[in-house]
């Protein structure tokens, strides 16, 4: 967190700004939500808040807070209150690991008749040097938001969403972690920032001895692993609990499932939640398989982005500060369309009937990371150490 | 009292607070959510022993997994708030001479070096450290748990499909 | 006595065994069987926390491995203790420890 | 270690004050409305609910959360194989691969008699 107290003021500002910026892309994805389902039914979705329905943010914010805070007769009111919360921590914590950009060099500059000495900001909360596991330990805290709220509300059939929609979850983790192994194996490392430094220049491996390289292809982790690419792919579907993996929120008795009691402020909390992790899935998968925050037909390192910039406007902080900015800039527009395939996913595929649902995750999914996992370490072998 | 030192003291507080929490709360669930928050508190704690991928573990498998699994069942059994939680039954004197000579030693002893010897932090045990370790001087005994799992695996599947019972 | 207060090996240990008899004091107390087992992760947990701190003071990764090794039993034998206690929950319908007399041969 | 661990329980404390600040004041702003005990009836789309206790007990679950934690731990033993595979694979990755395809292997032949047993059945 640095070493003086400025330093640590500065970090404790940037993690509530990426904390806010997390929330505040909730009403943002709610009305890309609503906009893209009505593209793809060929209707027209919010216009009529505001210019294309933007405005539409802000009357779903006001309507959210108005809502009277009701909480059911036989629910046990503080672990109905406290769910929400905790369904939000999760999703929190992992997004604090995930790179956004290269970091920040400020030069000393005089303020307020002090000088302030050089600093460097890193562009992400918390620079881990096991960034993944810590990413997975957290996430698999998500079941403990949904069996709290599906127990609090004292209704035997949010009960029964809750366990059923924690059941898929769990199983949908093992996937998960197994597809990440593939690509770990290939990176040799759980620093996400290394995985990034990893994946510059064009794309290049090493087979029995010679270095081939292919010169129009950047050097990014989907074409060491297609296969695994698409399965983590498919994992963060289910983790988020996104259609066609919704199914226990949408059974004739289930209703909502775990959160048929909530309404109001609490309600959002838990899309908070969903989208967050949504976020956390589509920012992993930018991290490993896209190159991370590098923009792709720029293959070269960072320094050349930095020297471009250093060229025009000397070295200091506003060249530093351009190439994060661009960095920034390639990172989300990546994470946007990674999202833009979740909702586009989300309204074309029909829904997983229960039992397929599970079968898809025990069945298919397992057995195929497994198998991706062998033939990496195979090919890997053979590759590398004939 | 640098920092360091105020976090652990904290988190030593939260753990043993859950802990603590986990054999006094009635309702069994209660007692199920307090476990998670000591597994967290206790994964906090190994990030301060600088031990970062076993706080990843611990978090993955304790606080994320085997807890999950008791509240689970907890839930499915539907368990209201128990009548007298505690039992009663009495325990012989030789026995409560024995758990309070064990506790004394146990607490005195640590309690009593605090003050003489000073032990340094040194340079962490890397993760690279640890599988170079696990894979070479205790493979047998990873291979071992393999089998463990296996036989745990087979063992709850013929509990589950057992009706329970003398019958069929 | 602000010496005494700069945390070291002797401070884990204290707080494992803290732990250590607080997962024995549950043990003994309660009748739920699902509390007797969280109690008896309590107490493997107490062992990770010590493996870990020798490990760590001693910069010798034997410790981290054995804390992995606990991991994965405590872990296999909490699966098993409730798929037994489900099972008995099943056939006599309470969950009470005194049920499990009934497993007599 | 401190620059790792603080900004985590920095974050949480930021996460929990917004969560449970946003809940209060929401609470304050939203409309005081009467409680009667039909509108707190938990929601049975309309149906008067039966009690709880009589749900069937799915055994499933705990099932699936038994084998969940089981093939967790294998995971769990990949992660490190993983850290020492690719760097030191010319001098012992034949050792490696052959000691953790050993115990995928007795792993794998569990997931496959769990399958074939009717573990991973839905009712």
């Amino acid at each position: 967190m640095g070493a003086d107290k400025v330093e640590i003021a500065i970090n404790t500002v940037k993690i509530a700004i990426i904390f806010l910026m997390m929330i505040q892309m909730v009403p943002l994805l709610v009305w890309l939500e609503r906009r893209g389902s009505a593209f793809i039914q060929n209707r027209f979705g919010p216009n009529r808040v505001g210019p294309l329905g933007l405005m539409q943010l802000l009357a779903d914010a006001v309507k959210f807070i108005t809502k009277e805070q009701f909480v059911p007769a036989n629910a046990v009111k503080f672990l109905f209150l406290a769910a929400p919360v905790i369904a939000l921590v999760p999703a929190a914590l992992a997004f604090a690991a995930i790179p956004l950009a290269t970091p920040i060099h400020i030069d000393p500059f005089h303020l307020l008749g002090q000088s302030w000495g050089p600093y460097t900001i890193e562009m992400q909360s918390v620079r881990m040097n096991v960034g993944i596991i810590y990413i997975l330990g957290v996430s698999s805290l998500g079941a403990y938001g949904l069996l709290i709220a599906g127990w609090a509300s004292g209704n035997k059939y949010s009960l029964l969403g809750a366990i059923r929609a924690s059941a898929q979850m769990i199983s949908y983790e093992l996937a998960l972690g197994l597809a990440i192994v593939g690509i770990l194996m290939i990176y040799g490392t759980f620093d996400l920032n290394k995985m990034i430094e990893m994946q510059q220049g064009p794309f290049s491996f090493q087979f029995m001895g010679q270095a081939y390289e292919i010169s129009w292809l950047p050097n990014w982790g989907i074409f060491f692993q297609p296969l695994g690419a698409l399965l983590f792919f498919i994992a963060t579907f289910a983790e988020s609990n996104r259609l066609p993996f919704d199914l226990p929120e949408s059974e004739g008795e289930l209703v909502a499932g775990f959160h048929t009691e909530y309404g109001g402020f609490k309600m959002l909390m838990f899309f908070m939640g969903e989208y967050g992790h949504m976020m956390v899935g589509a920012g992993l998968v930018t991290t490993f398989y896209l190159g991370g925050f590098q923009s792709p037909f720029v293959w070269q390192t960072y320094d050349y982005m930095l020297n471009l910039a250093i060229a025009h406007h000397g070295p200091g902080t506003v060249a530093s500060a351009l190439t994060t900015g661009y960095f920034l800039i390639w990172f989300s527009i990546k994470v946007g369309l990674l999202l833009w395939v979740f909702i586009w996913v989300r309204w074309t595929l029909p829904r997983f009937r229960y039992d397929t649902l599970m079968d898809l995750g025990w069945k298919t999914l397992l057995p195929w990371t497994l198998g991706n996992v062998a033939l990496t370490a195979i090919v890997l072998y053979w590759a590398r150490a004939m | 009292m640098g920092s360091y030192d105020v976090i652990f003291y904290i988190l030593s507080i939260v753990s043993l607070g859950a802990a603590l929490g986990v054999i006094f709360f009635p309702s069994p669930i209660y007692s199920a959510l307090m476990l998670a928050i000591t597994m967290s508190g206790l994964a906090a704690m190994f990030f301060t022993l600088e031990a970062y991928f076993l706080a990843g573990v611990q978090l993955i498998v304790y606080a994320g997994a085997v807890v999950v699994l008791f509240v689970m069942v907890l839930m499915l059994f539907d368990l209201r708030k128990e009548s007298q939680p505690f039992s009663g039954q009495k325990i012989s004197n030789f026995f409560k001479a024995g758990i309070i000579a064990a506790a004394s030693m146990a607490l005195i002893i640590p309690l009593s070096t605090v003050f003489f010897i000073r032990t340094e932090k040194t340079k962490p045990v890397t993760t690279v450290d640890l599988a170079g370790t696990l894979f070479t001087k205790y493979v047998f005994a990873f291979e071992a748990i393999g089998i463990l799992l296996l036989v745990v695996l087979v063992g709850a599947l013929a509990l589950a499909k057992s009706r329970g019972g003398t019958h069929e | 006595m602000s010496n005494a207060l700069h945390v070291g090996l002797n401070h884990y240990l204290v707080v494992s065994s803290l732990l250590f008899m607080i997962g024995v004091a549950g043990v003994l107390v309660r009748k739920n069987v699902i509390v007797i087992l969280m109690s008896i992760e309590l107490m493997l947990n107490a062992v990770n926390l010590s493996f870990a701190a020798f490990s760590h003071f001693n910069q010798e990764p034997g410790g981290q491995v054995m804390v992995f090794f606990v991991m994965a039993i405590a872990a296999a034998e909490a699966a098993i203790g409730l798929a037994i206690a489900v099972a008995v929950y099943r056939k006599f319908n309470g969950i009470e420890i005194k049920l499990f007399e009934n497993l007599k041969g | 270690m401190l620059d790792q661990l603080l900004p985590i329980l920095i974050l949480l404390l930021i996460v929990i004050v917004f969560g449970a600040g946003m809940l209060y004041l929401t609470s304050l702003a939203g409309p005081k409305a009467k409680q009667t005990p039909e509108r707190l009836m938990p929601y049975e789309c309309g149906i008067p609910g039966q009690d709880p206790q009589t749900t069937k007990f799915p055994v499933k679950f705990y099932l699936t959360a038994i084998s969940f934690i089981l093939f967790d731990i294998e995971v769990i033993f990949l992660y490190p194989w993983t850290l020492i595979y690719i760097e030191n694979i010319k001098q012992m990755g034949g050792y490696l691969l052959i000691s953790m395809g050993l115990f995928m292997g007795i792993l794998v032949f569990g997931l496959f008699y769990e399958w074939a047993a009717g573990g991973l059945e839905w009712d």
